[in-house]
């Protein structure tokens, strides 16, 4: 066992333990922070690779890790746009459930229907 | 080895459009943002033209070399750089939606202006500036080579399609918007994981490399089934399809053409060039099937759930829904066709004959429904009345697309299904088939219903609550026409979609 | 000296992460938010001190002797700031009886 | 050898322990505060890696900028906690979901396990590529800004449509105005002190991880994030206010870095041969051009997207 090892297989059950956030806890930042942990799994499977990548005198793969760089922006500009959304959400509905109503009911009827 | 994209990785001549066909909408939403208001509205139509012409280009580009045109940005060659390329796929894809956006903006110039004495307004801004993040992220994800890249481009287009759905800010749309998102972001953080364990087991993100290296082992396994799963999900197909009807319903009439019609092709299109160009030796005839039964459940319930539908717009929504099924039914015909050692490209073109003229049939119909809206005031199906007197040309439209969807002759819908159909029955898949010829019958039911009830009579002494500019109207029916007509590809002389692919693609081919 | 050197450092580290640790357990064990704080605030910044302290010696550079005294300056700075601002917080949740 | 491996053991445990914690704390602002302390541990993980860039990267916007924004959120949405109680998917749901986590951490489990050995890697190209033509140091910065400068491209453009979804989530009597509430003036308090002492300080730090990014670990990311938490911590303090979105000044910011980093682009393709390459000898000062350009361009994004959505018209 090395490091990248017990790091990627840090990484695999990062992933299970968000994935299993994301699906069952009801409420959205929940939901996005179960998300952010996928994603620090993901990137954290990504440096892990990118470390067993070491060679000509480079501590690591260095393309990985520039493109850790790139997702870890990326997942902050997701969250904040889903913080956004939530907080928007709350101030226009007083809740943020994310249940799915009756998708019928979608556009709401006009009370003259 | 299956290696369908075999082109030398050097630039050729029209490379540089690709690049062009991605940066110029992303320039013009950028100015765009600088100018506000009513210059945003002009950069966008100016950019709508531009990009037209560059579509244009590229296709002439591909047709006269014929072979993939590839521009290797900053003069880096893969695995190291990261490639731009357009085979006949991607080619057709581009044509298509510089054509369904030139349209959908023009209909939306009535719709998103900015009004006087404002200095601006947020939706019109909004729109138009999403409209070109859309367009431009659409041309990244056809183009790119690189999968990294092209997640890039998935979040570009979800980050473009999010704030699109809850354009019009009330509580529902906003729900219907955050769940979409978290939809997309599941999609594409699975998309990603997958792209990463590639990298790890063989160096490389480009689609081309990965072709030559990728061989039948867990990891690549591991790699497909997510990749594949995350973009199902942002695809939205059975049964991961629960965010789109309400998205896509909620949305203003424009909006909900481009969600509808192109933003779910991106990742649909991503999932094909991973099935037919990296994974080719690695899926198997039954992981194919398995994505074409949920295509078929996906056709069944969709349009079931659409006859009754009461809003006209959740109806065109819940016909997304089966209409993204179709889209997923070529995997085991190209795979069955490939395996019997035929051509697979008719059921190839056959998916993307569906993808087009879905992209015009259904902008052209939300629009349709928008139109509807502004006249009646509302949208309940079971109210049309009048509505063929007021918008005939709107409800020629509505027809037209309708048919594309069914697949009358000589529409698009048609020509995707005929070859949909055929490759079923040569490969002795016949249920694919079947399913076709219920979906095509449902289909038929609520259009029809929706026809019928638009042609009854007005009431005495009904006027329309507003009136539509005709501009709009032939927008919708010049869409409609592109769909309807679509069926003429036959005689195309050139396989436009087969240029650049040297190879024929076979799943589950050795 | 160099031994001198590398036994002061396992002292002064040694007694740092002491610190930490009871700054943990006071956190941990503590009945209410402003002891907790106390716990946190007092033996981190202490603890700190200690391993920066400690790691002096063994710095390569000037440059990096300022940066460490610079991290643990920055760090009393923030947990001074926050454990105000958290005190002020439960002060206003709970006045005091 | 062992010594370092128990250390990393025990660091992973530690990161799965506090991320398990995330996941089963009923309070939501207990689990993003534990998220902060998750994306500290993930810096020291990144230091493990052998990753500085990243860990800086991961420290300054995975752990600062999204706990930031996530603890403004947790606070203003602690009303709706008790409500969201009711809504917990019963025993099948949570079953399936555990066995689809499960499943798809022993497939990446087994499938880091299979990974080949030596592992392939691109460290020899990179190496090669940019000693020979790029002339900057940091083989990371290399990747970023020559050889996928495209990827570099289109995440600022990423950054900015982002806020632009944000903004778009203003109510329409908002629009033009400043982002997120007033914050109250406390000239005694505590905050408003820092905000005076730290942000001169903090300015000098920003530049300095920016600039010595062009060779060693750093850039303008984590530079830009340190800026823009600065900005934001005067903000807060209440010692200024957010810019109103409608300000053509701050319009012409936030496109400028892209537009420029386009430009250059595209001058590569007359005077390099192709779109994103720099002419032979010109690759460092453009880089670094490029970086100074996106700069403000990031610190006005990443504060922006963390401010939220414009929710005032300010007092004319």
């Amino acid at each position: 066992m090395n490091a990248p090892t017990l790091f990627g297989l840090c990484a695999a059950a990062l992933v299970g333990i968000g994935l299993y956030g994301l699906i069952v806890n009801p409420r959205p930042l929940r939901k996005i922070l179960a998300f952010n942990l996928v994603g620090t799994g993901v990137f954290l499977l990504f440096g892990a690779i990118a470390r067993r990548g070491a060679a000509v005198g480079m501590d690591g793969d260095p393309v990985p890790q520039a493109l850790l760089i790139t997702g870890i922006v990326v997942a902050f500009s997701a969250t904040a746009l889903a913080v956004a959304l939530v907080q928007r959400l709350f101030d226009e509905a007083g809740s943020v459930t994310l249940a799915p109503d009756a998708p019928a009911k979608a556009p709401v009827e006009p009370p003259d229907a | 080895m299956p290696h369908s994209l075999s082109t030398p990785d050097v630039t050729t001549p029209g490379g540089l459009l690709l690049v062009l066909a991605v940066l110029v909408p992303f320039v013009g939403m950028l100015a765009g943002m600088v100018l506000g208001g009513r210059g945003a509205r002009r950069v966008a139509l100016a950019t709508l033209v531009a990009g037209l012409a560059i579509a244009i280009a590229i296709a002439d580009a591909l047709v006269r070399s014929g072979d993939a045109v590839v521009y290797l940005l900053g003069g880096w060659a893969p695995p190291l750089g990261v490639a731009l390329r357009a085979d006949g796929l991607a080619v057709v894809m581009l044509l298509a939606v510089a054509v369904v956006i030139g349209g959908i903006g023009v209909y939306a110039r009535a719709d998103f202006g900015t009004p006087p004495g404002v200095r601006e307004v947020r939706a019109p801004l909004m729109f138009w500036l999403l409209l070109l993040a859309v367009w431009g992220s659409l041309n990244l994800v056809f183009v790119s080579g690189d999968l990294f890249t092209l997640y890039v481009a998935l979040e570009l287009l979800t980050f473009a399609g999010v704030p699109l759905v809850s354009l019009g800010g009330s509580p529902e749309t906003l729900r219907s918007a955050l769940r979409y998102l978290l939809y997309a972001l599941f999609g594409s953080v699975l998309y990603l994981l997958g792209a990463v364990l590639l990298y790890g087991a063989y160096g490389t993100l480009d689609i081309v490399l990965l072709a030559a290296r990728v061989h039948p082992e867990p990891v690549t396994w591991a790699a497909a089934a997510l990749m594949t799963g995350g973009l199902l999900a942002k695809t939205a197909l059975f049964p991961l399809h629960l965010w789109l009807p309400p998205a896509h319903a909620g949305a203003p009439a424009a909006a909900s053409a481009v969600l509808s019609g192109l933003v779910i092709k991106g990742s649909w299109f991503l999932a094909v060039r991973l099935w037919l160009d990296v994974f080719a030796g690695v899926v198997t005839v039954p992981s194919a099937q398995t994505l074409a039964a949920l295509g078929a459940a996906a056709i069944l319930v969709g349009n079931i759930v659409a006859l009754r539908q009461a809003r006209l717009k959740l109806l065109i929504a819940y016909s997304t829904v089966a209409q993204i099924g179709y889209l997923f039914l070529m995997f085991p015909l190209a795979a069955g066709l490939a395996a019997a050692q035929l051509d697979s490209a008719a059921a190839v073109n056959g998916g993307l004959l569906q993808a087009i003229s879905h992209a015009t049939a259904k902008a052209a119909m939300f629009m349709a429904a928008g139109l509807i809206y502004t006249t009646l005031g509302h949208d309940r199906i079971a109210d049309l009345r009048g509505v063929a007197r007021a918008l005939p040309m709107t409800l020629v439209a509505f027809a037209l697309g309708g048919a594309s969807l069914i697949g009358l002759p000589p529409s698009g819908g048609f020509l995707a299904k005929w070859l949909l159909v055929s490759a079923a029955i040569t490969t002795a898949q016949w249920w694919w088939a079947l399913v076709m010829l219920v979906g095509g019958l449902l289909t038929s039911a609520y259009v029809f219903i929706v026809v019928v009830r638009a042609l009854a009579p007005a009431p005495e002494g009904w006027t329309p609550k507003a009136s539509v500019p005709r501009y709009q109207e032939a927008a919708v029916l010049a869409l409609a026409l592109c769909s309807f007509l679509l069926g003429m590809a036959v005689f195309c002389p050139v396989d436009v979609a087969g240029i650049g692919r040297a190879v024929a693609p076979g799943i589950g081919s050795p | 000296m160099s031994l001198v050197l590398d036994i002061f450092t396992i002292v002064a580290v040694s007694a740092g992460a002491f610190f930490f640790l009871a700054g943990t357990v006071g956190l941990l064990r503590f009945p209410d938010t402003l002891t907790r704080l106390h716990a946190l605030t007092k033996a981190d910044n202490l603890g700190l001190g200690l391993v920066v302290m400690g790691l002096l010696p063994q710095a390569e550079q000037p440059f990096a002797v300022i940066k460490l005294i610079a991290i643990w300056l920055f760090a009393l700075l923030a947990g001074a700031t926050v454990g105000q601002l958290m005190a002020r917080a439960a002060r206003r949740e709970r006045p005091t009886p | 050898m062992t010594l370092a491996l128990a250390v990393d053991i025990s660091l992973a445990l530690l990161v799965l322990a506090v991320a398990g914690w995330i996941i089963a704390v009923r309070d939501t602002f207990g689990a993003v505060i534990g998220f902060v302390a998750y994306g500290l541990l993930l810096a020291l993980v990144w230091v493990r890696l052998a990753a500085p860039d990243v860990a800086l990267t991961e420290a300054a916007i995975g752990g600062g900028l999204t706990g930031a924004l996530l603890i403004g959120a947790a606070a203003r949405l602690r009303g709706t906690e008790a409500a969201a109680r009711a809504e917990y998917p019963g025993a099948f749901t949570r079953t399936l979901a555990a066995v689809l986590a499960v499943t798809v951490a022993a497939a990446l489990a087994i499938g880091v396990l299979a990974l080949p050995d030596p592992a392939p890697t691109l460290a020899p190209a990179a190496a090669a590529a940019s000693l020979a033509t790029t002339g900057v140091g940091n083989p990371v910065t290399a990747v970023l800004l020559a050889f996928r400068a495209m990827d570099t491209l289109l995440e600022a453009i990423v950054v900015l449509l982002a806020l632009l979804g944000v903004w778009s989530l203003a109510p329409d009597r908002a629009w033009g105005g400043c982002p997120g509430p007033r914050r109250p003036v406390d000239p005694d308090g505590v905050l408003a002190y820092l905000a005076q002492l730290l942000p001169p300080i903090g300015i000098i730090v920003g530049l300095y991880i920016f600039w010595i990014g062009a060779d060693l670990p750093g850039g303008k990311f984590q530079g830009a994030t340190i800026l823009a938490a600065m900005w934001l911590l005067v903000i807060w303090a209440g010692l200024a206010d957010t810019p109103p979105i409608g300000r053509t000044w701050l319009r012409v910011l936030l496109v400028a870095g892209p537009l420029v980093f386009i430009a250059i682009g595209f001058a590569g393709a007359i005077t390099a041969g192709a779109v994103l390459a720099y002419p032979e000898g010109y690759a460092k000062p453009l880089i670094v051009a490029i970086e100074i350009a996106l700069m403000p361009t990031l610190v006005l994004t990443l504060a922006l997207l963390v401010a939220g959505a414009p929710q005032r018209i300010p007092p004319q």
